[in-house]
């Protein structure tokens, strides 16, 4: 399903190379600021097409290969469209073309200070006024947070037995009274992305901006979430990748021949090879929309996994050549991949909960 | 750690109130290790830590010297950094030469000097010049420092620094230098690896102390952090892989200051620090990635410091350590 | 490729679970006897259809799944009948016929005693002699070598510069004077199968016994490994699974919950589903005849490794329970995958020399 | 092992050559630990190494007593077994019980006696008889067993016994027991956490003999063998490894005989033997495979003793161990 794609790879692959130099990189590694003209540069070339997600899932790939800071930037302002394409109303599926064309940046709040990954028990609240919603809450390390047009966000409209009953998902416009968004700084990696800590303070959305129905919002979430992992697993893949291709490049340039390396060869590059396998594997069951949740989650958690165990590899057969900026970039950049959308350790509950049911 | 006796303790106490009363990592990379801070080390006696009292040093005990790095690594692994630089790099090159009365300025914070340890290739001329690009070296504005060409040789300042940015020791000042300098040889050997083997242990007092320091955050965080209705630290695979990790973190202690073969130490060391300060990191969820906690740095240093220190050469010298001993069996 | 075949992958499951009953297992296991009775069983029911490499590796995966001694015994009989496939000349062709109805049981014999994967510098030879050949040396941990009627082996028949130049194969027929085997016996695991030790004392070939031509037994065998392998990954993913089952059985049987044992079972079940796409990959690849040598190891050396890991998991989450022949009998047989055709040392060779070759 | 005095190289050297002249496990594993066999380590004072003496025992201190664990072990992790389930379980159950009266016969070898280590549930009546089964049992073949039910409890010989063929520590005997037995209470508390807990440096010090054995074995066959035209010793990859598990061997012995905190010791030693183990085997390719090589078993030996020792339970209570006590740090 996606040998189809090498062409497109190659073309994605050309513009990381051509756009994404070290000295760029570096740059907005350093200045942890947003690259929003390459994001520009990537819409006008059509680089992210959100109809066919097998060619979304290259991109990412190829991007984060060559950096994942520039590659997550330029390819996350489309985060929590999934929501609106697969639960909005024909207005909100009509506002995703802004967001498409790169008019509107978009992003998800769902993540609260005291919450991580537990969802169910979010704490800001949309309390129903006549016909308006009044919003309240912090939503914390939201990407694009400070950046974002428009967020889709998880608030409780109701409080109810099951906690995650009574939640509901809203289009929120950023330039609305009450919102407030503090830019986080000194992040260990990814840092040409944007991440936030939200504040809302009574902010009046109407009832147009709920996403689906009342209370289905902990569902439509999840179901995103469900997505969006296969995603992290090729964000995480290709770094992989591009700490590998760092280490050949080293090993042939300077002729490296040692048995011990070339057994780091061989169990780094059969890692990449196995991620790379969950990856497409569990992609292609949810792109023919047949999801198995344990397959991406086992794909996210893994390659995850591989991504941190390459880039460190990276700098331990590197060695005191590592020490340079465009390696040990690689590395710092990796960690967040066992960290966001729903941690390792997360992702395990769900594999066993799978296992464990469908026997 | 039965094994140290009152003095160390006392010793051991007087780091840590220095540490917490003078110490704020987060200023320290941001800033670097300013003259302030160097001066307070200078008057604690822990930037001579192993400097004799000729030169104004603490003349210490390796037990002493150990306790030092280990409790600052845990508050800052950036001025253990530059403690070791001096003490167990530093000195060991210069002393008995004509370079050795710098040592008096070196312990008093006055200046600053440097190693460099990447396997860069220089060129010496008869005019006692050296050229060439030293890249990446810690603390590039320097007084001196010592290069390992064929011989041991000490390049003299003022050196042209291409100051770079970089995520570990932040502490210190870090970048590339165009030689073009005068030099002295100070040794006619090569002692790179004599000076970094007879430094195993005190690398395993860093790494011991960024190791605690690491494993202290996540701990603290299990207790106080809630998630889907717990503590952290009532989640059983976070609990036992911290408890497992705190057991290696008091197996290091133990046999760094009972003295075990410095190679086995040393060893232990590096294969356990980059995990558990990655986990400690995991710990944290989110939070974790943010300099503001504290712990994202203990990962950076102990990556950084094993890429260092540690690869197939060290593995090798293990090895060839292992294969001369006598078994102890049959 | 292999979805298609899951009525036959239920065909031989059923087959297993009915004649590889634990009694059945663990009988052959402390008698360290070859299972000859099963072998015809299986033969009658035509469960090995040699002409379809993909359900070849699927009885084997499902066959190891029950109990890997029974399991490789008697998938084992077929040992070597690559070489002649590819190499042999018609009449040699028409002699695997005997084997695929089981008139006859078939062996390998390339490894020496002192050569373990050194298959370069074997020391047996086969001396030209007017038009027959000469055959002396040793042979170890040959399976089938005291039961084979038949064997393939590798012998030295000229020295040239390069060892592996002056190799040749030859179908060596047991009966003959001056061949002897001794069963090898006190193994750790895989009992039921038959190892032997084998001495080859002035055996007289004639230059029809030879397969192939002179000089390309080396050739000849490694193509046969790059086979081969493939089958001991399905070996390999049939014991991890079967350690699996284990667990999951112990697991919801005693109601256990804990999230400490539900990490273990996400982190197994990830390795598993990994060793299998590894699995099937390489096997898709090689049985269209497009071979990628460096999955193939990938995968082998990913699958031995699982069944080790997935089989003392199952030791440590049973715990004391473990202690029953049924379950410690799946460890023991576990650590061979790490062994035979090529240790997991030079499976690693192999990927990065690859790897290096190949980009 | 500089921790150890005169008197302790004194004990190991004649443990050692005790285990060289009489211990051929090979034999043993076909034949069970026999009379002969038990005649042999009762005059050495082994089978009753810490059973006082006004019965017939050795009453060593716990150093010496690891150090009989230990070098047996590397022999015979069999024999080692036999000898901790008497000194390490079943005596702590009787002493000050009316049955310490029968260490007499097991410090002589006249009995074996053993312990139920399965979580087995038993019927008990009113007429002191205990009914049900016992599986998997090491010396089924005793004079008389300790149950742990909501009691410690003893029930008597004559047993039921099925005998089983077992892949761990095959010199004792092992099998299935049909209860059907008069029974005493000896102690009206379960006491098994508490006498494992209590054996753990005992456990540690059979894991080191066993790991021990195990990489000395690989070692010596990596200075011997040779593929593709060079010693196995001089691949780096084993070689290294092979160095990296002997660095772990001695941290072992190093924490065990200064008598870190028993917690610690148990879980490196459990996190490191069934790796080494493994490796070991490894290291023989296809000989490593056979019973002849002496190698496999100490990786079944391995498996075994964690899967009977080490699991969740035991990961519980050195996380509330960890938990509870004061951190070193802040």
């Amino acid at each position: 399903m996606f040998e189809e794609y090498n062409d497109y790879r190659k073309t994605i692959r050309d513009f990381a190379l051509k756009e994404f130099t070290d000295g760029v990189a570096a740059k907005y590694d350093r200045d942890e600021e947003y690259p929003d003209d390459l994001r520009k540069k990537s819409l006008s070339l059509g680089i992210i097409d959100m109809q066919n997600p097998a060619k979304i899932l290259i991109a990412i790939e190829e991007l984060c290969r060559i950096d994942a800071g520039l590659g997550i930037s330029v390819t996350t302002p489309y985060f929590g469209a999934e929501v609106l394409m697969l639960f909005g109303n024909d207005e909100q599926r009509e506002f995703l073309n802004d967001v498409y064309s790169g008019k509107y940046i978009l992003g998800l709040g769902v993540t609260e200070p005291s919450g991580g990954s537990d969802v169910a028990h979010i704490k800001t609240t949309a309390t129903k006024k006549g016909d308006k919603y009044i919003l309240n809450g912090s939503k914390m390390f939201i990407t694009n947070g400070a950046i974002a047009d428009y967020l889709v966000v998880l608030a409780r409209t109701s409080n109810e037995e099951k906690p995650h009953h009574g939640l509901s998902t809203f289009l929120l416009n950023t330039k609305l009274n009450g919102f407030k968004a503090n830019k986080l700084e000194g992040k260990l990696g990814v840092r040409a992305t944007n991440t936030a800590e939200l504040t809302f303070n009574n902010i009046e959305l109407s009832k147009d901006d709920l996403i689906g129905e009342e209370g289905k919002g902990f569902y439509y979430i999840m179901t995103f979430f469900n997505i969006s992992r296969i995603y992290v697993a090729a964000q995480a893949l290709g770094i992989a990748e591009g700490a590998f291709d760092k280490i050949l490049n080293y090993v042939k340039s300077n002729e490296i021949k040692d048995e011990n390396t070339m057994f780091g060869i061989a169990d780094i590059s059969t890692r990449i090879e196995a991620s790379k396998e969950l990856t497409y594997n569990a992609a292609s069951y949810l792109f023919k929309f047949e999801p198995r949740p344990q397959l991406t989650s086992m794909a996210k958690a893994y390659a995850g996994e591989t991504a941190v165990y390459s880039s460190e590899k990276a700098m331990e057969i590197l060695g005191v050549n590592s020490l340079n900026e465009n390696v040990e970039r690689i590395f710092r950049n990796a960690k967040i991949m066992e960290i966001w959308e729903g941690t390792s350790d997360v992702e395990k509950l769900i594999i066993s909960r799978f296992i464990l049911k469908g026997e | 750690m039965s094994n140290l006796d009152e003095e160390n303790n006392i010793l051991i106490d007087t780091v840590r109130e220095f540490c917490e009363k003078n110490i704020d990592e987060k200023k320290i990379e941001e800033e670097k290790i300013g003259k302030n801070m160097n001066s307070l080390l200078a008057s604690q006696g822990f930037l001579g830590a192993k400097i004799g009292d000729k030169y104004g040093g603490s003349a210490l005990d390796d037990t002493s010297y150990h306790i030092i790095l280990e409790e600052i690594s845990k508050y800052s692994p950036s001025i253990a950094m530059k403690i070791f630089m001096i003490n167990s790099l530093y000195m060991p090159a210069v002393i008995n030469t004509e370079y050795e009365s710098i040592l008096s300025d070196v312990s008093s914070g006055k200046v600053n000097v440097s190693v460099d340890f990447m396997n860069d290739k220089y060129s010496l001329d008869y005019n006692s010049n050296v050229s060439g690009i030293i890249k990446n070296i810690l603390n590039p504005d320097s007084k001196n420092i010592v290069l390992f060409d064929k011989k041991t040789i000490i390049a003299e300042s003022p050196f042209k620094i291409n100051e770079k940015d970089f995520m570990g020791f932040k502490g210190l000042k870090f970048g590339d230098i165009e030689l073009d300098n005068k030099y002295n040889v100070v040794d006619d050997k090569n002692r790179k690896e004599d000076i970094i083997l007879n430094s195993y242990n005190d690398l395993s007092a860093i790494a011991l102390g960024i190791i605690s320091g690491a494993i202290n955050k996540a701990m603290e965080y299990s207790k106080v952090r809630t998630t889907f209705g717990a503590y952290l630290k009532n989640y059983e695979p976070l609990a036992f892989k911290l408890s497992e990790m705190h057991s290696k973190e008091n197996i290091l202690r133990s046999i760094l200051y009972n003295n075990l073969d410095k190679y086995y130490t040393f060893n232990f060391a590096m294969d356990s620090i980059v995990e558990i300060a990655r986990f400690s990191v995991n710990i944290h969820g989110g939070y974790g990635y943010f300099k503001d906690f504290g712990v994202e740095k203990f990962y950076r240093d102990a990556v950084i410091l094993k890429s260092i220190f540690y690869g197939n050469e060290q593995l090798r010298q293990l090895s060839n350590h292992v294969y001369s001993e006598k078994l102890n069996f049959i």
